[in-house]
Formats: C-alpha cells, structure tokens, sequence
C-alpha cells in the first residue's frame, strides 16, 4: 500500500481493526459522513454505516460515558474528541467513571475503550484548539496514555489499544497528522508495547527526551546539533503511561546530560515526573541538571503560538547550559 | 406476597444496617426506609440477569429485590471478602456482574451516561434487553444526566430512567433543585415520554414499570418515569435531617408507608396476617443476622489487594510501591 | 431601515471576512450569513450598555449591532492591537466590557453557567438589567448547557436564552443531536417559557425578543427563544459541508434570504430602493476598508504581551520565564 | 474569642468578610439551612439570608460557571464544592473559562472568587470523599492554590483568597477540620500571603515539606525523629500556586538531605515539580537524592485507606535512606 499520512493511518488502522472485529465501534462529534473533521474516520460511515460509526451530540460527558457503557456490555468503542480542549466537558466521565471501573468493582467490570483526541498547538488555534491536557490523564490511575509521533507508531500503538482490555487515552498531535508520510507495515496485527522509548538517534553528549508533537522541534535541534558537532542521544517516549524508566536511566546514566522536551505548560507537568525521576534515580550520574524545555505557564496563546512552542532555539540554548554546566 | 416480603427485606436490612452504623461496624448508611414501594416495583419489572440495571446508593432494595444475595450486600458494607468487589468503596455501592448490575460510583448522576451506553450497545445487538437506570431528584440537575438522557432520546435507545422523587437532595428541595414543578415533564425535552407515579404505592410502581419496560423491549425508545417518594431517615447517617425538614411533613410522609399500605390491601383479600407478618419478619431478621456472620467470616480484604485491579496487570511503578509497602523492596 | 442596515453590515463583514481569510489574511472565518436576521433582532431588543450580553462565535451581526466597534472586530480577527484583548484567541472570539458583552471561549455551551451567574447577580442587584444569552443547536446538547439554564430556572433569574437553530452542529443535524423535533419545548424541562420563531423574519425575531426580555426585566423570570436560522455557508473555513448537506436544501433556505425579504417589505413601503442599497453596499464597504486599514495600523502584538493576563500580577515563574525567551534572563 | 477548629475558621471567616463587604456571597450544595455538610456555613444563610447563601442545584459546572458570572458582575463569590471530588463535573468551567477569562479577554474581565473544596483522605470516604487533586489546578495557568493546615492559616489565607482579584482553589483537608483547636487573631483584617511556607520546626539533618492534611503524619513524625536524635527541618507550603521555592531552595542547599510528603497519587503529581525543580536548582547541594513519600497510584481505596496515607512510619523510612545515602 502507498505511503500514509498520520491521520490517514488512523483512518486505515480503525477500518482494519472495524473489519476484523465487529465488536469495535466508532463514536463522537461528525465521525459519520463528515468523516471526522481531520478525516480521522473518512470512509468508514459509508463502508460500516449508522450503528458502528455513531454521531453523537454535541457533548463530550455524554461521547465518554456511552463509550463506556458500550465497552461494559461488550463493544469496543473507540471515542472521538474532537480536540483534546474539549475533554473537559467529560473530564468527569474519564476519571471518575472510566478510570476507576475496573478498581471499584474489584475487577467484575472492565473498560476496553479508546478515547482518541487530537492534541498540541502549532496549527492557530488558540487557547481551545492547542492545549497538551497529558499531564491530567497521567495523574489519573487506571488510564494508559498514548502520544505517538508517526505514522507507523501511530498505527502500531493504536491498533495495540483498540485489543487492550484497558481504557487507553491516545493523543494525536495534530501539527504531526499530516507534516509527514510512511509506508505502514502489510502485517495486520502489527502491534507497538507500550513503555518502549524509540531511540530517533544514536548519541553520547547529551540525552534529549521528548514525545508528540514536540518530537518535530526536538529532532530539528538535535540536527543542527549534529551540524554543530555535538552528538545527541534522542529518545521519543511513545507513550507516558506507562513511561518507558528504564530506557531514558539508562541513557541519563551513561550520558550524565538531559533536556526534557515538551510544549505542555512547564509547573506540574508529565516532564516534571521525568525530571523528578532521573534525578531521584541516577542522582550521582548526572553531570548537570537536568533542563526542561517546556511550553510556559500561560493559556495557550493564539499571537506568537510558535514562540510559545519549544523551538529548536529553545532547546540548543537548553543543551548548550547542560553541556557548559 | 412477594412485593411485600421484598419491601419488608429492604426494610429490615435498612433498619439492621442503621443498628450496624450506630454500633460502628458499618461506616455509613444511606437509610432506603419510603423508597421500598418504588424499588421493589421497578426491580420486578425486569428480566434479572438478561436486563441491566444501573441504580443508585440509595437502591437496597432494589438491588435485593433483583437477586443479589444478601451476603453480598452486608459484604460490601461491612467491605470484607464476602464483597465482590473486595471491599474498594463505602458502604451502598453495591454492584454485580453477574446480574448486570453497574457498580455504583458516588458522583452524582456519573452513571447515566454509561447506561445511555449500554442501552445503545443494546439496541445493536437487537436481543431485546433493555437497561434500567435509577436516580434520585438532585441528579436531574447535573449535567451529566442532561448529557445521558439526551443521548439516549436522539438514539431511541432502550432505556427508562427512573427517578425515585423524595423531593430532596440532602437539604435542597426540588424548588430550589430546578423551576420545572415536576421531574417527568423533562422527558419533554428530550422527546420521550415521561411518566408520573406514586412510588410509595408499588402495584402502581409496578405496573407503569412494567408497561413502559415492555415498550422499551419492542423499540419504541427512552422513557422517563418519575416515582414520587420520601426518605424517612437523613439524607446518610452524616446528615441531621431537623435542620431543614419539619417534624409534621415526615410525619405526613410516613402516614402514607407503602408497607403498611400494601399489608392492608393483601389483609382484606386475606392474603396477609398477623402471624405472616411475625414469621416474615422472623425469618428476614433471622436471614440478617445470618447473612451478617457469614459476611464476617469471609473475612478481611487482604492489604495487599490495594495495589490490584487498577488496571488489567499491574503497572511496574504500581508494583515497587506496592513491594516498598509490604516491606518487599530488595 | 436601521434593522436592514444593520444586517447588510452583517452580511458584508462575513463577505469581506471570508475574502481575507481566502487571501490567508485572516486565519478562520465562521459564516453568518443567513442568521442576520436573527442576531440583528436580538441586538435592538437590549439595552446596549446596561443589559449583559453572552453571545457566542457566529455573532459578528449581533456584537456590530449592539455597538462594538467594527474596528475592534476586525482587530480581534487579524490579532492587532485593535483588538481589546490584545490578540489572545483567534478569530470570531469577540468580547466587550464596554459594552458588557463577555469575552467568548471557544469550548461550547461553556458561556451558559456564566451567563446565568450574571443573570443572578443582576436580580441580587435590582436594577432591572437582563442578561442575554445565545448559542446554536448542538450547544444544547452539552452538560454545561443543562446545568446553566436548570439554575436560571430554579432562581428565577432575569436572562433570556436565544437559540440560533440553524439545523446543524458542524454536521450533525438536530435528528441526532436530540430526540425532540424542536429546541423550544426544552423550555418546559425548567419551568420557563419556550418560543419558537421564524430567525430569518428579522421583525418577528425582534417583537418576540423585545416582549420577551420585557418580561425578563419586570422579574418574570427566565425564557428560551428559539430563532430559527440557516447558514448558507461551511461551518468554518475549515469545513466541507457538501460533504454533509444536499445543495438543493441549501438553495432552498437561500430562498428564504432574510435581507431580501425585508428589503421587499421595506421597498413596498417606499422606505428603500436600489439607489438606497447601492448607497448603504459602497458605504458600509468602504467603511470596512477603512477599519481593516485602521485595525492593521494599530500595529502587531508584542511578543512580551503573551506573558501578561495571566493573574493581576505576573507570578515569579512566568517572569523567569518571560526574561528566558526575550533573552532577558541574568 | 474562643479557640476554634478549622472548619469554624472557615465559618467566621466568611461571616465576618460577608459583614464587611456586601459583594461576598456564598454558593453551593446545602451552604443554606443545613449550613454546608461540613457545617463551613452554618448559621450564614440566618444572618445573610438566601440572597446572599444561596443553594444550587446538584451541578457543580453551574455553581463554579455560576459564581464567574456573578465575580464578573460585581460579586464575590465564594463556591463550596461539597468534596473535592466532585470538582470534575465543573472541571470545564474551572479550566476552560475561570482560569482564562482573563488571559483571553486581554484583562478586560476578571474573576475574583473563590472556589471552597473538602479535600484529602482519612475518613473513610472511600475513592470519591479522599482524592486530592490539587496537582490538576497548579498545572492549570490562571489558577491559584492554597492548601492550609491549621485554623489561623486558614482564616489568613481564606481572607487574602476572599480579596484577591484573582480567581483561587482553596483546598481544606477534611481530616483537619476538627483535629485541633486555635485562637485566632482579633485583627479582622489579619491576612496572609501566598507563597510564603510555614517553618513547623527549625533543624538540619533533613528537611522535610508537605503540606495540608499530610501536615499531621509529617509532624508525627518529625516528633519521633527528634526523639531519635535526628535534627528536622518542617516547611509546611500551605500554598502550591505560587509555592515559596525561596524557603525550599533555601533549606534544601543548607541542609542536602529532603523528603517531600504528600497524599496525592504519586506520578506526575504537585510534588514531582518541587522534586524537579529541587534538583533542577540546587544539584550540587544535594548529598542525597531527593525522596517523595506519596499517595499511590491507584484510585483511593476505602479498605486500608490509614496505610494508603503516607504515615510516619513511611515518612521515617525515606528519612532513614535519605540520611544513610
Ligand atoms: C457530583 C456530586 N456532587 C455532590 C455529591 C454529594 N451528594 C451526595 S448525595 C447528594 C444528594 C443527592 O440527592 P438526590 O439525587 O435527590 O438523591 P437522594 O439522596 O435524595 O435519594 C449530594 C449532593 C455527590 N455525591 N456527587
Ligand atoms: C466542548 C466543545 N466540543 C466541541 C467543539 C467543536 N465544535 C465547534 S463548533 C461545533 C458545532 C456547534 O454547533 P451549534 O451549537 O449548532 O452552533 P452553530 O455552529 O451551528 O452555529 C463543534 C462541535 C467545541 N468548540 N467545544
Ligand atoms: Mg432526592
Ligand atoms: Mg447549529
């Protein structure tokens, strides 16, 4: 097949998934002829009609909370938010109901559902339209969250949560859904772990970590760090619950330098756990601080949106203190 | 007789959970005692076991009535083994996979939604169940249950919401609680029927619950059915129900007990007596006491539990938390 | 004449609006064309000024009759510093506190608690002020929708809730937003009066209005109007709504064009002719130019702004990291 | 006057600020007759009457969206959310338009009110009367978050929030209300600051923070610390936006040893920033890693909710391996 965009490889791995098991299900705001207003879901109203690709009201409470009733009594639904802004209106649903299932009925009933949503700013949205909610559903115990960066890992790992007996909450940054195509694998069942860190490049003086829609600023600072002479060891997280330890101590461990990458709004964020936990685990090994390079503490702005993403100035100034430190 | 031996379990078991609390082996109670005509109507209207039910704390009665045992109930409120769910919430948040009963959550009006969803994974299916969703008066001002009830009436699912109307929510009374004089007329809103019934009187709960169930069975869709009720006790045993609620309206209340209504009827068909009424009660109190001690015996939910369930296989994190609290960190 | 002028300005700013997004001037448009009529009514109902006014994305006709400064429009829409909030949301998220009218947000329905707040807090006061609030079909569907209007209800508050039904939420027709035929009758779920009118007959939408929120200021209570509208374009510039309507149906209520009927009406009175609406279209034209030219002077956002608003007071952190991206830091 | 509670602070407080200013209103479920479920508003809805204690309906979305629209008004509204838990059905409002009416109104609107939540866990409340979700609200940029331990603390903080132009989360831990008794000060308009922490005890060995409910196993323990020799040094933050990093950074570079205390779930939480920033900023003064002692990660459970709560025996256990490092 020819090579796919990332919304496009959604689009494909809902249809697999859709094809081979009728219980999976697709539901949210105009997922139907519409086809989602990124086409995440193009196609599949016609090809699966009304009953397995459901227009929902305008209402994110009542998106989540149907989800989960369905997935209850034995679909497997797989939930559209049209923006992740707009998880709000069901926060309630996901953590209070969703989360907590599985915990309160001592394992009687469980939520195999998918609640996709894209994420990040980068596309002039202001406030509404750009928002990085992770570190909300990372606090939150019971959900898994997913936040890929390709096409490949965006099939891989939400083909992994459609099967997963688990509520996976899957971001999808929206600036990334069509920034870049990849051929996607014939085989279909390919499936991506969770908590697998993908090495985007080999290094040794300075670790950069980063996920989502911050891979793209991330990989071009580490470019023209090569240029420069400096050699970056790149780690894109994949996913942030679970988080892939192991792989970014290691990495800490043997490089003793870290920037932490990330344009959710810096105080208690996902990267503060990060960088909390290197520093809490490998202490002795680290040459220098740890830096995050962080969206700033504001609503996100609709003026300057760029400026308010970390660029790759933002991360070279960042290596240049760890490495001078 | 069976409506009236389920509406004196619900009874006891209410009346023996509040001795429970007093004495300090139940946390809290969330007393049922007014309720037991609409909960033992709505709970024979189903199809147990083929239905779903999505009740609400205050549903002791109903979750009785529908069949699950006893001992699971006093297990969940006393939260030992006997607990299906091992124990992880308070006291009346029962639930049962067994007989499609949702587990309860305490957030108001939380549930409603789920069961929207439910009824929708129904209608696909096209078996003809039908789910049955239950809440009280305050519930209807969440947007949560805006968000079910409406989602449901756009997808005809089948599903009848049921409110059990003690006109209250803690102290708040129903005109302080919407401006609608009655909670059946927002079915209006949502273009469904909505249905007005005295729920202390349970051959009129039963009836209308069974009518409209049935309707739901064929795919005429959503139903909203109010069932006018009156909470006896405080809103749980936290509340002090005197600083909102005169004296003379409970006693107006408790002139209308749906018990003592329903005795009288089956006495003048002498379908019911004195020595029934000794020996009902006799055996309910005795299958209490049993119940109780069976309960305690399944024993205590083990520490190590607190870690499981959060999620299919338990996260890496969770386990070295889990290991440094048990003392089992190397 | 004012109504006609008022929605021919309307229907221009959205031409004009559209053009400069398709020259990428502009980043987003929300169409209006076709609810002229009915934002124009709403606007000459209220007491500019006095009255509170919550109106919602598709509202440029109503925020440039009630007053706001077309300048300030165009501003919020090219993000200049003509624009009183200083270029912090994108397009068509206008707000006035001049003119009492709240800054809106783009998650929808979200503006109803608020407004309902403010209808509160104007019936503590007593001075006879009313709120207004709009919002399109699918907005009823949400939580925060039900939960704001129930509260107005239950209070008794002096607001008056506009519904600019124009059949489609993006693409979701009310069919599958909701299972009553009409918005209206919602009403009834809170005690409140609904109306049903035609939103594209700009006199009916505004009598309507005007004995509606008379009613609302002499402490009646509340209401819902629903206006009923049509947009002749996509959602947004971002939407392909061929995609989802038959073109006949739009066509169809393109028939129905609001400015040409009233300009009928206006004609058969011997109030406008072709020489007139030649004059008004170079008029208002030119006066559009002249704000873009105007709003385009007022100059570009400085980037330090993006760090201000936050609170009252910069935090500590905020100006740390301020000084880090101005290259400030010590 | 007599010593009091916590949560009679709270009712004298807001009696006395309704007194002195005609715009304070109280809202929220049974703050009327029944005098809130806490009794925080006993005695108001008498004194002020119905328009000025007003009962909501059961949405928490109308009572916080409700009291924005009253601040943007002229009033100042003070919410009760009856626990905090129940916070998420108003979580849009709280984020989506109180946090950002300012930023995206250009300062054109503010929302001066205040938003009252029950919080914490050790009563028995199982998962829906424990949670402390204040790591949701510091991540939240337009927010501020005060969390006291003791009666005075909470009637100078409740004061400040009650005048502040800026809208603030103010956290009560439940299990404190009644825990202890306080005279308070006489001067009705005694007031304290955000960000300044509380030093509970001066020492050297460790520093030990926490704050709110948490404060009380933090105290036992630094008790039986001292007992065993071991010289602690207790910041009790009583607000987490701002949070006084001064008097961390301070006693940290001083002192190299630290144990941070919170029953908030572990990842991602509030105190993963303090971690974070911790080592950020004074790396090379740390002789021993930082160590977090927190709730886990699971929702909170209503069995063993006691061993769930970071207690003095787990908070002296991290000690020990800060000390021994
Ligand atoms: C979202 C949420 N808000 C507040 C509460 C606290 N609370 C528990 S029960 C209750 C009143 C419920 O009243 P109603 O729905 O009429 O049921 P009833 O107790 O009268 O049977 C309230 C406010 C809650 N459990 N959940
Ligand atoms: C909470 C929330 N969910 C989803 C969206 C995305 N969205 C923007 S406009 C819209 C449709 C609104 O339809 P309607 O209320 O009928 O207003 P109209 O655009 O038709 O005038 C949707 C779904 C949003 N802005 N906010
Ligand atoms: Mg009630
Ligand atoms: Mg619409």
């Amino acid at each position: 097949m020819s090579a796919v965009t990332m919304v496009q490889a959604v689009a494909r791995t809902l249809d697999q998934e859709m094809a081979r098991d009728k219980r999976v299900v697709v539901m949210g705001e105009d997922v139907g002829k519409r086809g989602g207003v990124f086409l995440a879901t193009e196609k599949l109203f016609d090809k699966y009609g009304p009953d397995r690709v459901i227009d929902s009201p305008l209402s994110e409470a009542a998106i989540i909370g149907a989800a989960l009733g369905m997935a209850v009594h034995g679909h497997r639904p797989v939930a559209e938010i049209q923006f992740a802004d707009y998880v709000y209106p069901g926060f309630d649903q996901l953590v209070s109901q969703v989360a907590k299932l599985r915990y309160r009925s001592g394992g009687q009933f469980s939520a195999p559902m998918v609640v996709r949503m894209p994420t990040a700013g980068g596309v002039k949205g202001g406030h509404h339209h750009s928002q990085s909610p992770e570190a909300h559903f990372v606090h939150t115990a019971g959900l898994k969250v997913v936040v890929p960066s390709t096409p490949t890992d965006t099939q891989g790992l939400l083909r992994t949560a459609i099967r997963d007996d688990d509520p996976v909450v899957f971001m999808e940054p929206k600036r990334l859904y069509r920034s870049s195509k990849e051929q996607l694998p014939d085989d279909p069942d390919f499936m991506l772990p969770y908590g697998k860190a993908a090495v985007r490049q080999e290094g040794s003086d300075v670790v950069l970590i980063s996920y989502g829609g911050s891979m793209a600023e991330t990989l071009k600072a580490s470019a023209a760090m090569t240029e420069q002479g400096i050699s970056p060891h790149v780690l894109d997280l994949r996913s942030l619950a679970p988080w892939d330890e192991t792989a970014v101590l290691e990495a800490v461990a043997r490089v003793g330098r870290v920037v932490l990458v990330s344009e959710a709004p810096h105080t208690a964020s996902f990267m503060s756990e990060v960088s909390a936990t290197i520093a809490e685990q490998v202490l002795d090994a680290l040459l220098a601080p740890v830096a995050r390079v962080s969206g700033f503490d504001t609503p996100y702005p609709y003026s300057h949106d760029r400026e308010y993403l970390p660029g790759p100035n933002r991360i070279l100034r960042a290596v240049q203190r760890v490495l001078e430190y | 007789q069976r409506f009236y031996r389920d509406m004196l379990r619900a009874r006891i078991a209410d009346d023996r959970f509040g001795r429970l609390q007093r004495q300090g082996r139940v946390s809290f109670v969330a007393p049922s005692a007014g309720h037991e005509a609409a909960q033992v109507g709505v709970a024979h209207a189903v199809q147990a076991g083929k239905d779903w039910l999505y009740p609400y704390y205050r549903d002791v009665g109903l979750c009785l009535a529908i069949g699950i045992p006893l001992v699971e109930i006093v297990g969940q409120n006393l939260a030992t083994l006997a607990d299906p769910a091992r124990g992880r919430q308070m006291p009346y948040h029962a639930g049962s996979a067994k007989l499609n009963t949702f587990t309860m959550a305490s957030p108001i009006a939380s549930h409603i939604p789920p069961a929207t969803g439910t009824a929708i994974s129904q209608k696909i299916d096209g078996k003809g169940e039908v789910t049955i969703c239950t809440f009280g008066d305050g519930a209807t001002s969440e947007g949560d249950w805006h968000a079910g009830v409406n989602f449901a009436g756009a997808q005809g699912a089948p599903i009848v919401f049921v409110c059990e109307n003690n006109g209250y929510a803690i102290s708040v009374d129903l005109k302080r609680q919407t401006g609608s004089d009655t909670v059946h007329q927002k079915a209006h809103a949502y273009g469904m029927p909505g249905y007005y019934v005295d729920g202390m009187d349970v051959l009129a709960a039963y009836y209308v619950m069974k009518e409209v169930v049935a309707r739901a069975r064929e795919g005429v869709g959503p139903a909203l059915v109010e069932l006018v009720v009156y909470r006896y006790g405080g809103h749980s045993s936290a509340d002090d129900d005197s600083r909102y609620r005169p004296r003379e309206e409970v006693a107006l209340w408790r002139g209308r007990d749906p018990l003592g209504r329903f005795r009288r009827f089956l006495e003048k068909r002498g379908l019911w007596d004195d020595a029934a009424e000794a020996a009902a009660n006799a055996e309910l109190e005795e299958e209490f006491t049993a119940a109780v001690k069976a309960a305690e015996e399944a024993g205590p939910i083990p520490l190590e539990t607190m870690f499981e369930d959060v999620l299919a296989e338990m996260p890496e994190r969770l386990r070295q938390q889990r290991d440094e609290l048990l003392g089992r960190e190397r």
